[in-house]
């Protein structure tokens, strides 16, 4: 396990809002106990829900946005399980114990011309404060976001609000492109409109097809991936995902999702 | 009450600032804890298992969850012996860490090669042979079970090391004061249990089991009850110092194992949830003695009245 | 969907309706549920353990809580069989409902005596022995601890009774599959498992134990992954249908037994919680059957893919 | 253990108020999952105060009043931990896994011409609704409720409401007798106005001296006891009490306090 600087910390943090923006799905903004101008894009949070013992472990949930006036920091989080349940029934004002800001986030120096943001259900947090971040450096990343229908399509109005135009794709084509995320890809490639890297974030399969594209057509990907994780700050060694060294892919290693990622080169990921 | 409390304690010849440890696999190699309070101020750091060459460990997945509790098969991942000495070593000099070590092996050989390995080390201050890890076949659990095995195991490894020996037991067994006596009577200076109960979770949608490893360990407050019990069976069994270990939170969970019998205790799953956790033990005890007006530490210990 | 599922299942050569029981010493006599619904519509119910006399039982405090479960120190009180066959037997008839008998002695004799009485009473469907109940120190642990003790008893009570003998486990072994295969060796028609792990809870400001009897057993939600591995092994080491006991809650949890290779399973302290838990989980596995399109039970038992 | 008629039930209940009316006591109204026409003064229920698995067990509390018309019943708690903790922060609407009508409550037939209520701490409830019943019977008991200090004094407005005016005992004297419940039933027996029967609920050493009291007094007694309950209605054997009959005390035996109490008779009891 490769070395690197620690730079996160352990805190309350009071809900500032908590509002569901879709079916199941929850923005909440949180007052940062860390300092805002550490956290990278593609970073998370753990977060304890419950200040008894069930749910026992904090959860992760990626980074959304930041608004260092506020000092504050939002999650997108979909309730799947009694810890985001729990988390969709927190009122405003209370506080909460937040760990973060944690893992290694996407190389935003990577991002080239024609960077390209692929996000898939709740893979949006992560990609958001990205698009953020290159806005703010001046790139116009192209946006795709991927779901079964219309109604799973999240953030589309938000990445307007910074300029953002984010293709649609959908299963059932209520909305967009009549597919998967790649199915766009694979367009773009195809049509000469290859994008000068892909930061992608969502579910393990798209996510395994979206880096199989990008190495077969040369283009470099970052892929957040994500583990069941106990401690999320590395010491557990709970989390790990098969990796390999890009030079050297006969070396294959277990990185910590929480530490070593959550967000890995494509070519460093081994998919069982 | 003026004074302030002694936490100060000794174990197996060890004198600590305070009875509170981490649980080996918990606390990493403690640097991660760096941001969080100075590790220098723990009664003792102990590190990550080791072996003598580096372990991959299991394939994911290698936690889950369960009520009030988790279960682990990491398969005992370690970056080795040497790569410890080398690189975690000198960082938690500096710390100026009480260090204590726990090691384990696949084979008798491997222990007693580790034991003095780590007897030259510089910067160990004592050890803990774990014969009980029961997530990889072969990393301990026959060592753990058979009285006779783990008996032999023990004398061997003392023959190898002048360091503290401390003996991490698992419950996984019929009789812990049976082996608790067996390893006492072996030479080891103090005894730490419970290592993980032996569990198992289902996917009942996929049918599969939630570990890649099928079974994994059992840690976390659904374990306390048994630990405790074990603490107490165990310092009734024996004379050497007994660590207790198993699902504390708190300070108040950490009296149940002195006033058992116990001389110290290690802070496990814990970390994991709230990374202060063992700090925070340290001085939840401190409050507690106030409170109950205690001066010395030890007046707490095997305190319990039946 | 169409066809209903068909629940039932053969065990010890009993054909019982669903594979849904309750456990011993957690639903009385089964009259207090009369309020709740028709025991009739049990797989089976397994009254409180019962002595050749009455007794009882341990001085209070009896039980506390603990994470996720509870500690209990009963200490086996019960109204004898004769009260229970002449006043409680009835009324269970009555209801129709598929009676187990649970029993202990505290010594090899009354085991013996008992399964006798048993055998000639009118309306009992199976015995179940508890040679593994840890409250009262004679009170079985010695038994369920020691494979030859365990299937010595097993077959003199075999030789005493022609009723179908499920054998009652205790989880504080060291290798539960040799308890099994000894069990099933001497005659046993059923294996049923786990019994309480024996913990332990202390008052850290009187320092006295929380329960008079110091010890007791664990039981709920917290011992669940204990109890799913401890079925899972059994069923691999022998060939008589396991029931699966420990922390069910719910179907989905009661599933992860079945798959495991339990051919049914009790329900304890969720009862205590939740009075129609039984029943609901012969409504959940229902339920979970259609979802997963599976027509006959039997279909899931042993299913798990590793 | 003796038969009895078993009529209580198991249903949700809405939380149609939950207050505090003292520091770290709540009044909580409750919408009755049972007909209401069984409970009887000194009866229990047990309440779920979490979906959740912890607290795992469900939480005793004694029926404190009745509301026919509106089909509620309220109970009185203290917080003291993890599950009243819980109970106390549960909002308006909500609804409760409610068990009861559980245990045998004060025999009302005993209450002669001039019975005698003593209150301790959180004993008050289930006495509350005994002198509510004995009012509506055209009796006029006499109440006398203990505390530490002033403000542990419980419901004194409300038993006036019901036309009972309630003699208070502090231990710090900060209202009415300086010293214990048993102080003013002394005075009163010494001065010739001894009750015709005691009823009596609230900690442990209080029930205990109350009981020998009566005994040597020889004026009949029933007190409200607790235990630790697991199950509430009868089947787990967790909550006995040691118990001798009243015409043979050599016979004893350990009682449920859930189904043979909470309401014993001070001579059945044998205190530890
Ligand atoms: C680095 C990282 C970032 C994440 N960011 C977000 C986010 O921004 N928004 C969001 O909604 N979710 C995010 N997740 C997933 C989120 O952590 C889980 O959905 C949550 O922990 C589920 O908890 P629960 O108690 O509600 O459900 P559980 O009962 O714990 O689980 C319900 C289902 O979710 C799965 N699950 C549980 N924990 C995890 C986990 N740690 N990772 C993946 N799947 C899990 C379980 O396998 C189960 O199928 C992230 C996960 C990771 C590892
Ligand atoms: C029949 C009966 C009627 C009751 N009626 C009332 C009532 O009307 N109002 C009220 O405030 N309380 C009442 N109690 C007590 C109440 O049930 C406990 O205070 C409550 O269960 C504590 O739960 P907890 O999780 O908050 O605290 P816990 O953490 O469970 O316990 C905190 C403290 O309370 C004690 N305690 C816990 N459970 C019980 C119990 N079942 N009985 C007695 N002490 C206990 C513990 O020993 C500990 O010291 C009654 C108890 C019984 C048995
Ligand atoms: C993720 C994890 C890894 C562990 N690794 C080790 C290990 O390497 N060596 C060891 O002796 N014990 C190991 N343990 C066991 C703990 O040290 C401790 O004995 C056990 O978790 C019970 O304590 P707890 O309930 O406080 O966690 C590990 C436990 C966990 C949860
Ligand atoms: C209060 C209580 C009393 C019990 N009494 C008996 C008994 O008399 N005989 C027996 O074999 N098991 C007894 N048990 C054990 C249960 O039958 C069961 O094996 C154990 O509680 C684990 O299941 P659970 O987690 O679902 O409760 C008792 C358990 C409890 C909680
Ligand atoms: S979650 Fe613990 S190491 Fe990654
Ligand atoms: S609480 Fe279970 S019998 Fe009384």
């Amino acid at each position: 396990m490769s070395e690197r600087t620690i730079d996160y910390d352990n805190g309350p943090g009071k809900v500032l809002s908590n509002r569901e923006i879709a079916p199941d799905h929850f923005l909440m903004e949180l007052a940062a106990p860390f300092d805002l101008s550490r956290a990278r894009p593609g970073q998370f949070v753990m977060i304890r829900v419950s200040e008894g013992i069930t749910p026992v472990l904090r959860r992760p949930f990626g980074i959304c946005s930041m608004n260092k006036d506020r000092g504050s920091f939002t999650i997108l989080y979909r309730v799947v399980g009694p810890g985001t349940k729990i988390l969709s029934d927190i009122p405003e004002g209370l506080e909460l114990d937040i760990l973060g800001p944690l893992g290694r986030g996407f190389d935003v120096a990577l991002a080239g011309e024609a960077p390209l943001l692929i996000a898939g259900g709740v893979g949006v947090p992560p990609l958001f404060m990205l698009a953020a971040a290159l806005v703010k450096n001046g790139k116009k990343p192209e946006v795709i976001i991927g779901g079964r229908s219309a109604s799973d399509l999240l953030f589309v109005e938000e990445f307007k609000k910074i300029g953002l135009k984010a293709l649609a794709a959908t299963e059932d084509g209520s909305e967009g492109f009549k597919g998967y995320v790649t199915g766009i890809l694979e367009e773009m490639i195809s049509g000469g409109r290859a994008p000068s890297v892909i930061y992608s974030c969502g579910p393990g399969p798209m996510l395994k097809r979206v880096g199989e594209i990008a190495i077969e057509s040369g283009i470099a990907c970052q892929l957040s991936l994500e583990a069941v994780m106990a401690c999320g700050f590395g010491v557990c060694l709970g989390c790990v995902l098969k990796t390999c060294s890009i030079d050297r892919p006969d070396e294959t290693d277990y990185s910590r999702v929480c530490a070593e990622g959550p967000v890995f080169d494509a070519r460093e990921i081994i998919w069982e | 009450m003026g004074v302030k409390p002694d936490l100060s304690v000794e174990i197996a010849g060890l004198k600590l600032k305070n009875p509170v440890m981490t649980a080996s696999g918990t606390f990493g190699y403690g640097l991660e804890f760096e941001p969080f309070f100075d590790i220098g101020r723990l009664g003792a750091v102990v590190v990550k298992g080791l072996s003598l060459q580096p372990k991959a460990g299991n394939p994911p997945p290698r936690v889950v969850e369960t009520p009030a509790g988790m279960l682990n098969a990491i398969g005992l991942q370690n970056i080795g012996i040497d790569a410890f000495l080398e690189h975690k070593m000198p960082k938690l000099k500096e710390k100026n860490a009480t260090v204590i070590v726990n090691f384990f092996g696949n084979t008798a050989e491997e222990y007693l090669e580790l034991s003095r390995k780590l007897d030259e080390a510089e910067g160990v201050h004592a050890l803990e042979v774990n014969i009980s890890c029961p997530n990889v076949k072969a990393g301990g659990i026959v060592f753990g079970t058979d009285p006779t095995v783990a008996s032999k195991l023990v004398s061997d490894i003392k023959g190898c090391t002048s360091l503290p020996l401390i003996v991490k037991l698992s419950p996984n067994v019929t009789d812990i004061g049976l082996m608790a006596r067996a390893v006492e009577d072996a030479g080891a200076d103090a005894i730490s249990l419970i290592n993980t109960l032996t569990g198992m979770s289902i996917d009942i949608r996929t049918r599969r089991p939630r570990l890649a490893n099928v079974t994994g360990g059992l840690s976390g407050p659904a374990i306390r009850p048994v630990a405790v019990r074990m603490a107490w069976e165990a310092s009734k069994a024996v004379n050497i110092p007994i660590i207790g270990i198993g699902g504390i939170m708190s300070a108040e969970d950490a009296m149940e194992f002195v006033l058992a019998g116990a001389s110290a205790v290690q802070i496990g799953t814990a970390s994991f949830i709230n990374p202060t956790a063992a700090i925070d033990v340290v001085e939840g005890i401190e409050r507690y003695m106030i409170e109950e007006s205690v001066q010395h530490f030890s007046e707490l210990i095997a305190a319990l009245e039946t």
